[in-house]
């Protein structure tokens, strides 16, 4: 079995009483998607938060390309290579889609004190950008203002700047949210090849897309894990089926 | 006779038009179901309906009145409870104080919605900004009812919300659309939609494309207008 | 030859009744005299030192005045005298004297009008000795004013200090200073609050019922300040180089005018504006203000009729007067002073010395 | 230095503090709760003191002066929300901040125009004007105790208004989000209307209170504004426990360093100028305090979402 | 972007209004009106300053008076060492104070840039209302300590009496003391034009719209408005040297919170994040106030109603009514 890229192993994070994550263990292996799933307010976007270094875990390791990062803050974690997607679209509202793209560009080159050349002039970043919006299909939406794309767009437009960001993982939360059948197909599809690029941590209720795209699924309970293994383990594990898929699940 | 009458519904963001025709009715006890592909224009429907959108062209008519010419308030006092498209809790209310700011007396109380999200009677000293997304869901929806609405509506009913949850508030719908509650409800999930709707509205492009019951929604009529 | 007058006074704003009441004095002395040559313009600087500044240049560069007067306060004649009389303007204080202007950085153009800053002070400092007064308690805001009203009284008081507070600028409560004052044994508290910081003060100090008696000078029991202090200011002593009392023809006069004019009784500020325009006037009538050497010599020889009596120049053109001794009294419904001494006869002031011209 | 001047100077903090409370109660209402910055809290508080003074002084009468400043405060609120505020709530503080800073301009020079130049004169009423004598001889003036307890009302019926209402609830539901408690059916136009009121009268009794007890002059709002924001940002804004323990904070800090820093550094340097710097840093102070409280909790002592 | 070329010709337009002005003014014989464009420039480089940090960045500064006031003084000082030939200290080695414009401005800018460094640095620890309030509490800090602290006059202010030098120019002159000033303005407006459109003014504007996006993208926020508003600092603080020069005078006030709140009033007047809008903020509100001040002593009510009318009606400010819409890209 090859190296794990994302290792956690005794991740815990309380609020007060409430244990959101638990002693949490789980791995992510080059050119896999592992899906998290789990009731609501099970902590899987706590999980992610403490991965990519928005939360501080209590205690637990989290070891990233065998290196521990647990006291590396998030900018420095999104350095190494963890990118995030959100839950909430987060683009920057005034930028083009392009802007969005080449700032995500500019901020793998993490430069940030340039003073004179016009980034608009700029061949490199625009090229990077482009061939990024190319990927997702939003080539001919590049000039658009952002907060005049359209939801599907916007999540799309995530995913490019991503991308631009050539990640070593994705982390990413309800990537499906909002998006209708059609968009959730084009999604599926567009995620089914990412992961030979860099391997996904996804979160999302969409069975459909779980059980299409996942290679391991792991199921998170009130903070811990009661469940690992690929889709038609986890369809037929009856604790899964009543704590989060319901009895008449398919 | 029809609780809510949309006739000829136009409405615009700024300059950009988004709707250009919306017809919709529902009947006391009714469960309708608004269906269509994203950015059809369910959201601004809804907007238009609760007075969250002004708009000038076409008519709106609740309970007998015109809804059209009244500010927000007064179209909910009317009786119209929104569970909105993203949520939108009062981050900085905790659980227990989202419900009770715009509660209005009536069946519905604390009690009953902690019994139908036994999830969110445990967390009800807690700051909604804090909940998970499926907990905040279900205040949302939790709210709605506590304004003991005539015509419920949930826009994006289920989103978000765990498989068990999801099955939970289908089941919960079907409750209260047995217990005479009219409701309007736009969802992504449309098996479920048809198996509780008593009628189905489509929107294609910002205009009523189809109307119908469950049963004549074909395989031809979704491809077009759903995109399934 | 017509004299232009640019007079940058305060007229909006916090202290705005100090600049109405300069500006009211001075236009009163020259509605009096009937004098056609003189052009009087009026600006307000709110306060604002830079706002002074700006307003001098355009009195200097656009309107080409040839006198500047009216500043009421010492930072912004600060701002805008030295470069005023630089430019070989003449300027006529109604009111702020600061240190600087009448020791070293004196100038053959600036003439003060009012008095020294420190003198009133002075005279309060040998009214304590006077008073017999053998322990005070003495109190100023921290700026420059403040610790030059202290220095100024220490300068002619023999007793001993028991405290020397430096309070801030605007400040509003004074229960501390109060308790101070209840706990330090002495028999006399002299203070420095200019406006109303000691409005504010004396009302609490009537409130907290300590029977130390104050003494001042006139800025806190000014005409207009007095009627919002009220009962707590009543048998106040303050030391004032005018008062609407003082037994002279050219104050009688004054003080009658300006109640029919403005329909008020005057303040200090007033008279002082009365007195630089008197001055102004006399000095016209000597010589053209074109020959600045025989218009100095003019204004020099101070040759008009006072409002306080007897009045002449230092050598640094500061003036030389009496600073008397008033009380606070109430005259049916109205609080006002009373002369009740004279604290320093002929005073001059302790700078003169240090100005070179 | 005696033992019973330092506790009688910390007395005079803790009064200080709750008079501080007092003026920042209603900036806390409008501030803290409704997320707008009013600059003109100021003039408010300025105005309850010219009406105050007015009326008293026609009248005869402190109270009806004290009544006549909380209806003329909160009509005048009402009006400035009706015609201003109310398209700034959805603006940025930016906006906010001009737009009331320029009424603090109108309301100055408008005051000015009505009243005149010169300060009122506002005194307490007869039997309140002298001292008391507290448990254990301390003469101590009875206006000031008076102060002290209307400031601890307004902490508690403030508090109780905003977090035990639904009042209350609707109020800080409508400021995260006021479109969506006005679909829920709460008026929340006229809401913010009666609470912008509610706020100005607060700042109008402070003003009417207060100025009795210091000079009812044109800018005597604008030290207490200043003042005000630093409580409530200190306590953090929307919590009233807050801005009551940073208000006392506060009156005890300047109280005891107005106090205490002159002698103190008379131990570290020569006497008159240790009485200068130690004023000096005296004023300072507040601001350091501030500063020192924000550096280490950025939000506040008291967030409002914790 | 046809909105684009309007504000840029519009800026155009503006720049030469600005130059025009006192030329012809000069030649009219009319000095004073040459000092007041001095005046409305120095204060639009002010604005510039802030503009950098609050248009840009979104840090509403309530407290770069400070900044204004440091630099100023730092110009009275060293002017007054020199004029009165006491150096301004002796050990370890002996400085002297200069009358050397260039000298002084970069003392002021390295001052003032100081200070919006340690403040910067504590300040946006916090965020919103909560640096509004930090950054107020700062300048006040400096003010009352400007206030009280003697040996430079205190409240009374420091007096320069002959303006400083600039090599080639007649300082004292109104007209050559404008242009020098218009000159720095141009320069400074150019390089933030620059500015904007490089990788910093990007970072800068994308950490104003969703600072939590630039971290997730492992760009520190902090580390981008820190140095936003360190060069806003000493932009502001190199006016505030240059209004040490008009004035030939330094006070506290120029540290005040009402200046803090003017040099904002100019940005909004002339348009937020607008190039240009503080230069025309700046303008409107001398020419505001020198043309009421002296019509009636009330005048601060109506600058307060135009202000609000501003506000309220001409959202995006002068520019945004004349050119439309922001654009970015
Ligand atoms: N700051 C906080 N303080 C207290 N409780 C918190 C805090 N943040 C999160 N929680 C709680 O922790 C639990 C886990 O939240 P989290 O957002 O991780 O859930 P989730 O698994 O992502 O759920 P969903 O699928 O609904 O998004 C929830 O019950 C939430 O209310
Ligand atoms: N605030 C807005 N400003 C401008 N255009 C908008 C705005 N909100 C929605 N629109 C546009 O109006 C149209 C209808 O949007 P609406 O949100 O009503 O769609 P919807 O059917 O609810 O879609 P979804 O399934 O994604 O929620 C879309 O084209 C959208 O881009
Ligand atoms: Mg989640
Ligand atoms: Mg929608």
């Amino acid at each position: 079995m090859t190296e794990p890229v994302l290792a956690l192993s005794g991740l815990s994070k309380s609020f007060g009483a409430l244990k959101v994550t638990d002693g949490v263990e789980l791995d992510l292996r080059p050119g896999e998607i592992h899906a998290l799933i789990g009731p609501n307010g099970a902590g899987k976007s706590s999980l992610i938060k403490l991965v990519a270094g928005e939360l501080t875990a209590d205690a637990g390791s989290i070891r990233f390309d065998g290196r521990e990062i647990s006291d590396l803050d998030q900018i420095e974690r999104a350095r190494l290579g963890l990118t995030r997607t959100f839950q909430v679209s987060s683009l920057i509202p005034e930028f083009s889609a392009r802007g969005n793209v080449m700032f995500a560009a500019q901020a793998r080159r993490r430069s940030i004190f340039g003073f004179f050349r016009q980034v608009s002039r700029d061949r490199e970043l625009i090229d990077e950008a482009m061939a990024a919006l190319d990927r997702v299909g939003l080539a001919s939406r590049a000039s658009v203002r952002v907060s005049e794309l359209s939801h599907g767009e916007k999540r799309l437009l995530e995913i490019a700047m991503a991308l631009a960001m050539r990640p070593r993982i994705f982390l990413m939360d309800e990537p499906m949210a909002g998006l209708g059948h059609e968009g959730s197909q084009k999604l599926i599809g567009f995620l089914d090849q990412l992961r030979s690029e860099a391997p996904i941590l996804l979160i999302e209720h969409d069975m459909d897309a779980v059980f299409q795209l996942a290679d391991r699924i792991s199921v998170l309970v009130a903070g811990k894990i009661i469940a690992r293994g690929n889709a038609d383990e986890i369809r037929n594990d009856p604790e899964v089926r009543t704590a989060y898929l319901g009895e008449d699940a398919a | 006779m029809s609780l809510l009458q949309v006739k000829e519904l136009e409405a615009f963001y700024g300059a950009s038009q988004a709707l250009f025709g919306v017809d919709l009715e529902i009947a006391e006890g009714e469960l309708v179901a608004l269906m269509g592909r994203n950015g059809m224009g369910k959201t601004t429907t809804v907007r238009a309906i609760t007075r969250m959108l002004r708009t000038t062209r076409g008519e709106i008519r609740f309970a007998g009145q015109d809804v059209s010419v009244l500010p927000s308030f007064r179209a909910a006092r009317l009786g119209i409870g929104l569970a909105p498209e993203g949520r939108r809790c009062f981050a900085n209310l905790s659980v227990s104080e989202n419900l009770m700011a715009s509660a209005r007396s009536g069946p519905w109380d604390i009690a009953k919605a902690t019994e139908l999200f036994p999830r969110l009677g445990e967390r009800m000293t807690q700051n909604a900004a804090t909940l998970s997304g499926g907990e905040q869901q279900m205040l949302a929806i939790a709210r709605a009812l506590l304004t003991n609405p005539r015509l419920l509506i949930l826009d994006e009913a289920t989103e978000g919300l765990a498989p068990v949850v999801r099955h939970e508030i289908w089941a919960a719908i079907a409750r209260l659309k047995q217990g005479g509650q009219s409701i309007l409800v736009i969802d992504k999930a449309f098996s479920e939609l048809r198996a509780v709707a008593d009628r189905c509205v489509i929107l294609a492009r910002g205009e009523t494309a189809w109307t119908g019951t469950p049963a004549g929604l074909t395989r031809d009529v979704e491809t077009e207008f759903l995109g399934v | 030859e017509p004299v232009k007058v640019g007079m940058i006074t305060t007229l909006s704003g916090g202290g705005a009744s100090l600049g109405i009441d300069s500006r009211d004095g001075f236009l009163l002395a020259v509605k009096q005299s009937g004098n056609k040559d003189i052009e009087v313009i009026v600006e307000d600087d709110a306060q604002k030192p830079d706002l002074a500044v700006q307003l001098a240049d355009k009195l200097i560069q656009s309107d080409k005045v040839d006198v500047l007067t009216g500043i009421v306060w010492s930072n912004l004649a600060m701002a805008v005298v030295p470069s005023a009389v630089a430019q070989g303007k003449f300027y006529l204080s109604t009111n702020a004297a600061p240190s600087q202007l009448a020791g070293a950085g004196c100038n053959p153009n600036y003439f003060s009008v009012s008095y020294q800053n420190d003198n009133l002070h002075e005279a309060a400092g040998e009214y304590a000795n006077s008073a017999g007064m053998k322990k005070v308690f003495i109190m100023a805001p921290n700026y420059p004013a403040g610790k030059d009203s202290l220095s100024g009284f220490k300068r002619f008081y023999k007793g001993e200090v028991t405290n020397e507070i430096y309070t801030q600028l605007g400040q509003t409560d004074y229960a501390a200073e109060i308790a101070e004052i209840r706990a330090s044994g002495a028999d006399g508290v002299f203070f420095f609050l200019p406006g109303g910081m000691g409005i504010s003060f004396m009302k609490q100090y009537a409130g907290a019922g300590v029977e130390v008696p104050l003494i001042g000078p006139a800025f806190s029991f000014d005409q207009n300040i007095l009627q919002a202090v009220g009962d707590a200011a009543l048998g106040v002593k303050n030391t004032s180089t005018w008062s609407k009392d003082l037994d002279n023809e050219a104050n009688k006069a004054f003080v009658a005018a300006y109640q029919a004019e403005y329909n008020r009784l005057p303040s200090i500020y007033a008279a002082q504006g009365y007195d630089t325009g008197n001055l102004l006037l006399s000095a016209m009538a000597a010589a053209p203000v074109t020959d600045a050497d025989a218009f100095r010599k003019a204004l020099e020889a101070a040759d008009f009729k006072s409002v306080r009596g007897k009045f002449s120049f230092g050598p640094n053109h500061h003036p030389i007067q009496d600073i008397h001794v008033r009380e606070v009294i109430k005259e049916g419904d109205i609080f006002t002073n009373k002369v009740v001494g004279t604290a320093l006869a002929d005073r001059a002031d302790a700078y003169a010395a240090d100005c070179k011209m | 230095m005696t033992v019973a001047l330092f506790l009688e100077q910390i007395l005079n903090g803790l009064q200080l503090g709750v008079m501080l409370f007092l003026m920042a109660a209603g900036l806390t209402l409008i501030f803290g709760v409704m997320g707008l910055i009013n600059l003109a809290h100021g003039s408010l508080f300025m105005v309850g003191g010219f009406v105050c003074a007015a009326v008293a002084a026609w009248t005869g009468s402190f109270w009806i002066g004290l009544a006549a400043s909380l209806a003329a405060a909160a009509a005048l609120g009402a009006l400035v929300e009706i015609t201003v505020i109310r398209r700034l709530y959805d603006r940025d503080h930016l906006d906010q901040v001009l737009a009331t800073f320029a009424l603090v301009l109108m309301f100055s020079e408008g005051t000015r125009f009505v009243f005149g130049s010169f300060p009122l004169y506002l005194d307490p009423p007869a039997f309140l004007s002298g001292p008391v004598t507290l448990p254990g001889g301390l003469p101590y003036p009875a206006y000031r105790l008076a102060i002290i307890i209307a400031g601890l009302a307004v902490a508690a019926g403030l508090g109780l208004l905003i977090s035990r209402t639904r009042l209350g609830m609707q109020i800080r539901a409508g400021e995260a989000d006021r479109e969506m408690i006005a679909a829920l059916g709460v008026d929340i136009r006229f809401l913010y209307t009666v609470v912008f009121a509610l706020g100005a009268a607060l700042a109008g009794f402070a003003g009417a209170l207060i100025g009795a007890i210091q000079s009812v002059q044109i800018g005597m709002g604008e030290p207490v504004l200043i003042l005000a924001f630093v409580v409530i940002v200190i306590g953090g804004i929307g919590s009233i426990r807050g801005a009551l323990v940073a208000a006392l904070i506060v009156g005890l800090v300047d109280t005891l360093g107005r106090f205490l820093l002159p002698t103190l550094l008379a131990g570290v340097m020569e006497a008159s100028a240790a009485r200068g710097v130690g004023s000096a840093i005296a004023s300072m102070l507040i601001y350091l305090l501030m500063a020192v409280v924000l550096v280490f909790k950025p939000k506040g002592l008291f967030p409002a979402n914790a | 972007m046809p909105e684009f070329v309007t504000e840029h010709r519009l800026n155009i337009l503006l720049a030469l209004i600005l130059l025009g002005g006192p030329l012809v003014a000069h030649y009219a014989d009319e000095p004073f009106l040459v000092t007041l464009a001095t005046r409305a420039t120095i204060l639009a480089l002010a604005g510039v300053g802030l503009n950098i940090a609050l248009g840009l960045g979104g840090l509403v500064s309530f407290g770069h008076a400070a900044f204004f006031g440091l630099g100023g003084y730092a110009v009275g000082i060293l002017a007054s060492h020199h004029q009165n030939y006491e150096p301004l200290m002796t050990s370890p080695f002996v400085i002297n104070g200069t009358n050397q414009m260039l000298v002084l401005w970069l003392v002021a800018i390295i001052v003032s840039g100081l200070a919006a460094l340690v403040i910067g640095a504590l300040s946006l620890r916090t965020s919103g209302v909560y640096f509004i309030m930090i950054t107020l509490a700062f300048a006040q800090m400096i003010y009352y300590f400007a206030i009280s602290w003697p040996a430079y006059g205190g409240e009374d202010g420091l007096s320069i009496y002959v303006r400083n030098a600039f090599p080639g120019v007649n300082t004292l002159r109104p007209l050559d003391f404008f242009l020098l000033c218009y000159a720095v303005l141009i320069v400074v407006l150019i390089a933030q034009w620059k500015m904007t459109g490089a990788r910093f003014g990007i970072a800068l504007q994308a950490v104003r719209q969703n600072e939590g996006r630039v971290a997730a993208l492992g760009l520190s926020p902090y580390k981008i408005r820190l140095a936003a508003f360190v060069i806003s600092g000493m932009v502001t603080g190199l006016a505030g040297a240059l209004y040490a020069d008009l004035n030939r005078f330094v006070s506290p006030s120029m540290m005040s919170w009402h200046l803090s709140g003017e040099i904002m009033v100019f940005i909004i007047l002339g348009g937020v994040a607008r190039l240009f809008g503080p230069v025309v903020g700046a303008c409107l509100f001398v020419l505001f106030e020198h043309a009421f001040g002296s019509v009636t002593e009330h005048w601060q009510f109506f600058l307060g109603a135009a202000l609000l009318a501003v506000v309220l009606f001409a959202r995006g400010g002068f520019i945004g009514l004349v050119a439309g819409r922001v654009r970015h890209d």
